[in-house]
């Protein structure tokens, strides 16, 4: 914590976590304001920055009576609500949606400032007329409880700050990816099948899967060599039936434009090609 | 792997160290028996976690129970060393932050509306995000009124972090009953009295004490 | 905090032992160092990292010296256990997946158009994601329609996982197929029909499909 600041607040005996921690208010004349005033005299200068240091009019309104060591239940309405005003007419002059909050506060003290001066009405309750300050004092003492609450909150050993998790490594067995089955596939495959079959504007047509999966490896052979002689794509070592299906798989692939067959005159070798831009 | 009804004391204490050292968050008790397939009882589990945390009490580690289950943390005091390991501290909250998760533990569910009304000032937008990006506030719903605003409160990683195991461990708010006795005015009672008890713990966090 | 020089062996282990628990992620001799302000030597923390090797040498966890530096982990043995925690179950591909992948291998080389044409949908990118980072599907060229659409087919892995040598080992429709060949368009199975002798036996492994 920085110790440099004066904790102003705290010696009317309510601890305030903003005002412990401020850096420097700002520079007067060179020299840093670190301290929030020692009394209601504020350097002009210096006013705006000290006002942005409370967290709002409640907040400085507790910073007065506390610094007056008033008794908050008995608040001298004249003194406070001139001072009050004091302060936010210099603080609008700078920061006029900063003082909003401030101004709507100010019109709450002189308006309970007035019905303070005017006699009190015969109250139908035997328990006394109401006090205008009532409501002001019961907002004061909740947000003074939640301000001392979040200094409490802060000081509370926090994760991150005032101790460290504990996370030993732990290499989990990845979990395994999902398996499938040839079976599952085939299932995948007859489920697609029967809704096609649904649509009557599906044609059936009957194909072997081995020209499918050598058209699938012609297709890479072309997309490694970008060309390739006709013949350079059948090996006689793999038998007859093989080169039956590249052949067919072949003709797929052009039929379907996926590669292209050329030769340039008669007997001169054929290539397979992948069209163009491909 | 064996059954894990054959396991002895020790070997179980052993899995429960393994796991609570690797866990990166607070495992409950439920989960620790998951350990065991379920074959230690609760209170079996419970009984091996004292013990462990027993074993640990020199050490510069502990064994905390939390809301969200039980961890192992470094203790306070080790802080200073480990900081030097940081790149940078930690950044302070600042007050808005601070004050607004007050309000948020100690009235929720709120709305933000509520929260203003108590600070005196609107609440910038980023403060929420703030508290809601550290997982510490969330919106639990929505307030039946014009707007329908969004209800927030602290979630159990606030309570986790900050090494509590239920929101009755907050710190007590203090007391003001006693400049308030005072108070003539009877009518002015507060929006809290009325409200149904504080289900974490209205003994100790009630505000009606506070506020009469 | 005192001065690191003047903490003892003892202290200096607890705090090295804190460190190296609470670290997410390895920590090399260098960064131990500044644990002290760098007043032991590099030599004395690897003296202490032994040290603490040592002691825990019985321990469910162990302190390893990973590439990155030293760490503690969780012995092997302990898996079985911590894996429980987990408590995944094996997941499963959806449905979407499951008949891309099914399409791509039975109809392939085919395009993301062609699937959706085939299967009714839109193929979502995740979809065909998944089976590439799975390497179970690759693109293996274009189609040279506008747009350039990629031609995607399976891959030797995908065979090799499910068992298979070879795409006429997928098992075939054969009920269904006898069904479906009553709506043939007589046109276009003649050219199937005319294949010579499948190499790899036409009777198990043709197959009827759906196709515009």
């Amino acid at each position: 914590m920085h110790t440099e600041v004066d904790t102003e607040p705290v010696e009317a005996g309510v601890a305030d976590a903003g005002a412990a921690e401020l850096p420097p208010l700002a520079r007067l004349y060179g020299e840093p304001v670190t301290s929030l005033p020692r009394d209601l005299f504020i350097p002009p200068e210096a006013l705006e920055v000290v006002l942005q240091a409370f967290e709002g009019p409640l907040d400085l309104l507790l910073y007065l009576i506390r610094k007056q060591n008033l008794d908050i239940l008995d608040i001298p309405m004249a003194d406070l609500t001139r001072q009050y005003i004091a302060y936010i007419d210099a603080l609008q002059a700078g920061r006029l949606e900063l003082a909003a909050d401030y101004l709507l506060m100010a019109a709450m003290l002189i308006d309970i400032k007035s019905r303070m001066l005017l006699p009190q009405p015969p109250s139908a309750s035997d328990e006394g007329p109401e006090d205008p300050r009532a409501e002001l004092v019961r907002r004061l003492l909740e947000y003074e409880q939640m301000r001392a609450a979040a200094t409490r909150i802060d000081a509370l050993p926090q994760a991150g700050r005032d101790f460290e998790w504990v996370q030993a490594a732990f290499e989990a067995s990845a979990p395994p990816p999902p398996g499938v089955s040839s079976a599952e596939l085939m299932d995948a495959w007859r489920s697609i099948l029967a809704r096609a079959r649904a649509n009557t504007h599906h044609r059936i047509s009957r194909e072997t899967l081995s020209v499918r999966e050598h058209m699938t490896r012609v297709l890479r052979l072309l997309r490694e060599m970008g060309m390739r002689r006709f013949t350079e794509l059948f090996d006689a070592a793999d038998g007859v039936p093989h080169l039956v299906v590249t052949f067919l798989a072949i003709l797929e692939l052009v039929r379907e434009g996926l590669a292209r067959l050329t030769q340039t005159e008669a007997l001169a070798p054929i290539y397979v090609t992948l069209p163009d831009g491909a | 792997m064996d059954d894990s009804a054959e396991l002895s004391p020790a070997q179980a204490l052993r899995i429960l160290e393994a796991a609570l050292l690797t866990a990166s968050e607070p495992l409950p008790v439920a989960a620790l028996r998951q350990l065991f397939d379920d074959t230690l009882s609760a209170e079996t589990v419970r009984r091996l976690l004292d013990e462990l945390r027993e074993a640990w009490a020199e050490r510069p580690v502990e064994l905390v129970q939390l809301a969200g289950g039980w961890r192992f943390r470094a203790r306070t005091e080790m802080q200073p060393w480990l900081d030097r390991l940081k790149a940078e501290r930690p950044a302070r909250y600042s007050r808005a932050v601070l004050e607004t998760l007050a309000i948020i533990a100690y009235r929720q569910p709120v709305t933000r509306g509520e929260i203003e009304e108590i600070r005196g000032v609107a609440v910038a937008t980023p403060v929420i995000r703030t508290l809601e990006a550290r997982g510490w506030v969330e919106t639990v719903g929505f307030r039946d009124v014009p707007g329908k605003p969004s209800l927030l409160a602290t979630t159990r990683r606030f309570l986790d972090d900050l090494g509590l195991r239920s929101l009755t461990e907050l710190p007590t708010l203090t007391g003001l009953e006693q400049t308030l006795q005072l108070e003539h005015d009877p009518v002015e009672h507060d929006r809290a009295d009325n409200e149904p008890a504080n289900p974490y713990g209205p003994q100790e966090h009630t505000l009606s004490s506070a506020r009469q």
